[in-house]
């Protein structure tokens, strides 16, 4: 059982992390912005994503657990609005020039 | 090497390197944003120190804040900054460079001579944990054992929010901090700042209140609610008070002045300043809290929002 | 403890790095970002000291921290009122450059009163 | 370790509850005028004032009543757990100086901020801002713990910026940036030296660090930082950039109190860290270095002042001079040996302070009242200024005899203590240092007096007529700084009884002659303004021999500006602050 569920950690987390090392490689090595906040996003929303639900087992209560989900709720939920704001900030830097 | 000692030392050697970039960097705004994540990372050196309640303070207040605070300059002094052309000869920064060098392995070496016995206030601070009934050990330092540093305290951020009220130009005296923010009311920005902070509050209330015996207390979440009103006012979903409300100014010296009126109950009713009787130690200090979390949420907000630039009257 | 080590070094190496940005940035809003790194080098300090004297079931010896955390909301007011100065100089001037030239000797401003 | 601390300060704490007012006083009236706002600030202040006058007044009385120093542990907690009060002599007459001080200034300021118009904001901000240093000056003096004491020196920071900042004007901004960055610079290295010391024994309290520290290296690294850091904030010569701007810059009431007080407060800090946390630990060398820098303070500042074109600046200047004879005390209290022999010159040196904060207070609130009478206040234009303005200019005179030494000031016995300090343990040198402090002093003195009692060319004309109440405030208190000589000092101070009175004479009117012709003659040879008096001088002869030495002077002390300036420049003065406390490290670690 407790092997189950540090393999669930161990696949999870170290999948999360990859989706970080794709992202942060993205952020430096994309071109412009708006592809640079693809790469972003999906570090943020996957790989956070990931790395919580890897940790999910690794929780000693449910009150934990839930304290972990609304981390990364409120890491999406911030993410998603910036990363808007960026783009938009971004788009209107580009017709006004 | 373990795993875990590994882990302190690529941490401490990103930090180091970011906090090089932060100052090495060209431009201003960069090393604003550079700043931010360095908070940040900080925060989790205090973490790998235990410190968990300096952590969520650092991460707050230094990484959150202050950077939202740097930025913000940063972004305001653009222009003003770029013409700035004073930049040291050679010879200075040479010697600045030798000179810090200096001060650090000075610095290096007093930590490394520091005694093998550390001294520690840490077994002090649990046998007279009994006199608050609290169990955050942090929380019992500030708000019995050094509660006279913790009401000073409030009174620096008193005096920083005067300080900087007193840059208005005289015809804003009592005027509202900050320009009047305005966004598309169908936009992302307004919908998170309705989402958000009903949110950020609860968290804010939860850190205030497991601070009694777990990291958190009054800092730590008057910064998050600082950070949701912040957010109400960049959404132009309110507006910034004017500062010469009266409302506005109980809730500015509201904890300290509770601090101080609980502290001189102990005088004048107990045994001393800022003592507080067994039994009502924990309410007390509860109460006080409370009073604190709204004190420091709204200097910190008002303090990012800087002087008064319009006239109260429309 | 070399975890502990590490962290110090650490703490020192930023106290030098902040001392240099302080005394060599020729922007103001650069000394201020200097002067946070400075900080928070010290309380990275007080914090290993702190975490050296871990004991009685605690990580790190809690007055440290709470010094740290008075320090930290001290060090955001300064930082507060050094950037309200700066953007009233920067609204009343062209220029924030905090010498004031050969010909502009410091205090040839008519004082108040 | 607990049972040292509370056998240490369990003796007696009847009035120990004063100490706690002392601070709690000002501090709900910080409070309180800021809730009620603009319209009660001034009478909050007022009434303020004066319960805070008596609190000093009580803890003083009960001081006399009291063997030993009142001690008061705030919560019931004992150190190092909890933080103590403490007042002993020290701290007692600094908190009456304080408040004496704050008083008059209040009583100055009250004509001038009203809160009334478009002057709201100014107002409204000094009176709070008054309150406020009062509080943290009387948390310095008075606080027991070394974090404490940081807490309260930035309170003390964050109330001195807004006020060099108050009238808003782009210079002033500049000064106040200034300022304010350099004392952050200042209180950083401060708090890094009360880190390693924490690390080292486990305590920031003052007496119990007393008992614990030896001169290990960590010790030194940190007595050299707090040291180089408080010095930073005292405007040590050549840690002094933001100084004169600073202090000219301030409106009237406001320059009174930074120069008097605020520069002070890091100074007594100073005092209780060579004195009280680490007795003996600095050294011979160093303290040779620290009185070396105020030595080179006296002379650039006052060289400095005469050369400044407008009045305040001298003043300023001035301030710079008289700093740095406070740090002359060091060397002569500690003897060769480096442990603490003459406990005289301690008390010279506070006895110094105070009557520099009495002195220097009334001597700005003079300035002041000139300014508003002429509405400029440029050396040459001073002309004529004691026909129409008597009462200040007169207390600009006393002011100016008080900081000199005229019997029977509270310079005069502090020189006096200080001389037989350096007589006795053989350091002829600083002997000469204070003798030739007195000449610049008197230099600028009589350079001003000499151009505001002269005849004008034409009739000047008040720019605005100055209320009398300001005029009398600023006399009172330099007949204060004149008369402190005669106050019972040997009850609070080191200072043996009567050593004033025996003093006065014929003996010392002749030195204070000689003081006034030697200030004449220099005032002469170095100011950039001819002295009124040279006019009818026609002789040829005369002028041919004085001609030359002065033309050398005169470009010797354009020297000494022009490095004054390099000095102040930003990267110049944080370099000397690292190498100071450089050298400060070396030369402790140098007396082991």
């Amino acid at each position: 059982m407790s092997l189950a569920r540090d393999m669930i950690t161990l696949v999870a987390v170290s999948a999360g992390a990859f989706f970080f090392l794709a992202g942060t490689i993205g952020l430096l090595r994309f071109p412009d912005t708006l592809t640079r906040l693809h790469a972003l996003t999906k570090a943020d929303n996957l790989g956070l994503g990931l790395v919580v639900l890897g940790l999910l087992p690794q929780a000693a209560s449910v009150r934990d657990a839930l304290k972990l989900i609304s981390v990364w709720l409120l890491a999406l939920l911030a993410g998603a609005t910036v990363s808007q704001l960026i783009a938009r900030a971004a788009r209107e830097a580009r017709t006004t020039r | 090497m373990n795993i875990a000692s590994t882990f302190e030392l690529m941490l401490a050697a990103v930090v180091l390197g970011l906090g090089i970039w932060t100052i090495a960097v060209h431009e201003t705004y960069s090393a604003a944003v550079g700043f931010v994540a360095y908070g940040l990372l900080v925060a989790l050196i205090w973490v790998r120190l235990d410190a968990v309640d300096v952590a969520l303070t650092e991460a707050a207040i230094s990484g959150g804040l202050g950077g939202v605070l740097l930025l913000g300059a940063a972004a305001r002094l653009r222009h003003a900054e770029l013409m700035v052309a004073e930049v040291p000869d050679r010879l200075t920064r040479v010697s600045a460079a030798v000179l810090s060098v200096m001060t650090a392995a000075a610095l290096v070496g007093a930590v490394l001579w520091l005694p093998d016995s550390a001294p520690t206030l840490a077994p002090e601070v649990v046998a007279n944990a009994w006199a608050t009934s609290l169990t955050n050990p942090v929380t019992n330092v500030l708000m019995a054992f050094r509660a006279m540093d913790t009401m000073l305290e409030k009174v620096v951020l008193l005096l920083a929010i005067i300080g900087v009220w007193s840059l208005a130009p005289d015809t804003a005296w009592g005027g509202r901090p900050g320009p009047r923010h305005r966004a598309d009311p169908n936009g992302v920005l307004v919908f998170l700042a309705r989402l958000l902070p009903p949110a950020g509050i609860a968290i804010a209330v939860y850190i205030l209140w497991t601070g009694a015996n777990h990291p958190g207390g009054a800092f730590q979440g008057g910064a998050i609610l600082a950070a949701m009103w912040l957010l109400a006012v960049m959404a132009g979903l309110t507006d910034t008070p004017a500062v010469g409300r009266r409302w506005l100014r109980l809730i500015l010296v509201a904890g300290p002045a509770l601090f101080l009126v609980v502290g001189l109950g102990g005088l004048w009713f107990g045994t001393a300043f800022l003592a507080y009787p067994t039994a009502q130690a924990k309410p007390l200090i509860v109460v006080i809290e409370v009073a604190m979390i709204q004190t420091i949420a709204a200097t910190l907000g008002l303090l990012l929002t800087g002087a008064p630039e319009r006239s109260a009257k429309p | 403890m070399s975890g502990v080590n590490v962290f110090g070094l650490y703490a020192a190496a930023a106290v030098g790095l902040g001392l240099y940005g302080m005394i060599t940035s020729p922007q103001p809003l650069r000394k201020i970002i200097a002067f946070n790194l400075l900080g928070s080098g010290v309380f990275l300090l007080f914090g290993v000291v702190g975490r050296r004297g871990a004991a009685a079931g605690i990580g790190n010896d809690p007055v440290p921290q709470a010094l740290v955390i008075t320090g930290v909301v001290v060090a955001f007011s300064a930082t507060a009122l050094a950037v309200a100065l700066l953007l009233r100089l920067s609204e009343k001037a062209s220029s924030t450059t905090l010498s004031s030239g050969p010909a502009g000797r410091a205090g040839s401003d008519p004082p108040g009163h | 370790m607990l049972s040292t601390a509370a056998t240490l300060d369990a003796t007696a704490s009847t009035g120990g509850f004063m100490l706690v007012l002392s601070v709690v006083v000002p501090v709900s009236g910080v409070l309180l005028a800021f809730i009620l706002g603009d319209r009660y600030v001034r009478l909050i202040a007022c009434a303020i004032v004066l319960l805070g006058l008596a609190i000093s007044a009580a803890i003083l009385v009960a001081l006399l009543h009291s063997n030993g120093p009142i001690v008061y542990l705030l919560g019931d907690w004992p150190p190092p757990l909890g933080i103590a009060l403490r007042a002993d002599g020290l701290a007692a007459v600094m908190l009456a100086t304080t408040a004496v001080v704050i008083c008059a200034v209040a009583a100055f300021a009250a004509a001038d901020f009203s809160a009334t118009g478009t002057g709201r904001r100014a107002s409204s901000t000094f009176w709070i801002l008054l309150l406020a240093i009062w509080g943290a000056l009387n948390t310095i003096f008075l606080a027991g713990d070394l974090f404490t004491l940081y807490v309260a020196l930035e309170l003390l920071t964050f109330a001195a910026v807004p006020l060099v900042s108050l009238d808003g004007h782009t210079e002033t901004l500049r000064a106040a940036i200034r300022y304010l960055l350099f004392a952050l610079l200042g209180s950083v290295l401060y708090l890094l030296g009360a880190t390693l010391l924490y690390g080292l024994h486990g305590t920031l309290d003052i007496v119990l660090l007393s008992h614990r520290v030896g001169a290990q290296p960590a010790v030194l690294v940190a007595a050299a930082l707090m040291t180089t850091g408080l010095l930073a904030k005292t405007a040590l010569f050549p840690l002094h950039l933001w100084l004169p701007p600073a202090h000219a810059g301030a409106p009237t009431a406001a320059s009174a109190i930074l120069s008097g007080l605020v520069v002070k407060g890091s100074f007594f800090i100073i005092v209780r860290l060579w004195f009280n946390v680490m007795p003996g630990v600095p050294g011979f060398a160093a303290t040779q270095l620290l009185a070396g820098l105020g030595g080179a303070a006296i002379v650039l500042g006052s060289v400095v002042a005469l050369r400044q074109e407008r009045l305040k600046l001298l003043i300023a200047y001035s301030t710079l001079a008289q700093i740095g004879y406070l740090f002359l005390m060091f060397p002569l209290a500690f003897g060769p040996s480096g442990q603490l022999e003459s406990s005289g010159a301690l008390g010279g040196g506070l006895l110094q302070a105070i009557s520099h904060a009495t002195a220097k207070a009334a001597m700005f609130m003079a300035a002041g009242c000139i300014y508003a009478t002429l509405g400029q206040d440029r050396i040459p234009g001073l002309r004529g200024v004691g026909r129409i303005l008597p009462i200040g200019v007169l207390a600009f005179a006393f002011s100016g005899l008080a900081l000199m030494g005229l019997p029977p000031g509270g310079a005069f016995l502090a020189k006096e203590l200080l001389l037989q300090a350096a007589a006795e343990n053989g350091q002829w040198w600083w002997a000469l240092v204070l003798q030739a402090g007195g000449v610049f002093t008197a230099a600028y003195v009589v350079l001003v007096l000499a151009h505001a009692v002269g005849t004008s060319d034409g009739a000047t004309t008040p720019h605005s007529a100055t209320s009398r109440i300001r005029e009398l405030a600023a006399l009172a208190l330099a007949l204060c700084s004149l008369l402190l000589g005669l106050a019972p000092w040997d009850a609070f101070l080191p200072i043996p009884q009567a050593s004033a009175a025996d003093k006065l004479g014929l003996d010392a009117v002749w030195k204070m002659l000689l003081l006034l012709v030697g200030g004449a003659v220099v005032a002469i040879l170095l100011g950039r303004w001819d002295l009124p008096l040279t006019h009818p001088w026609r002789c040829k002869a005369l002028r041919a021999v004085v001609g030359p030495i002065r033309r050398a002077g005169l470009s010797s002390s354009a020297l000494l500006e022009n490095c004054d300036d390099l000095l102040r420049e930003w990267p110049v003065s944080c370099i000397c602050l690292v190498s100071l406390a450089a050298a400060f490290g070396v030369l402790m670690r140098v007396a082991y």
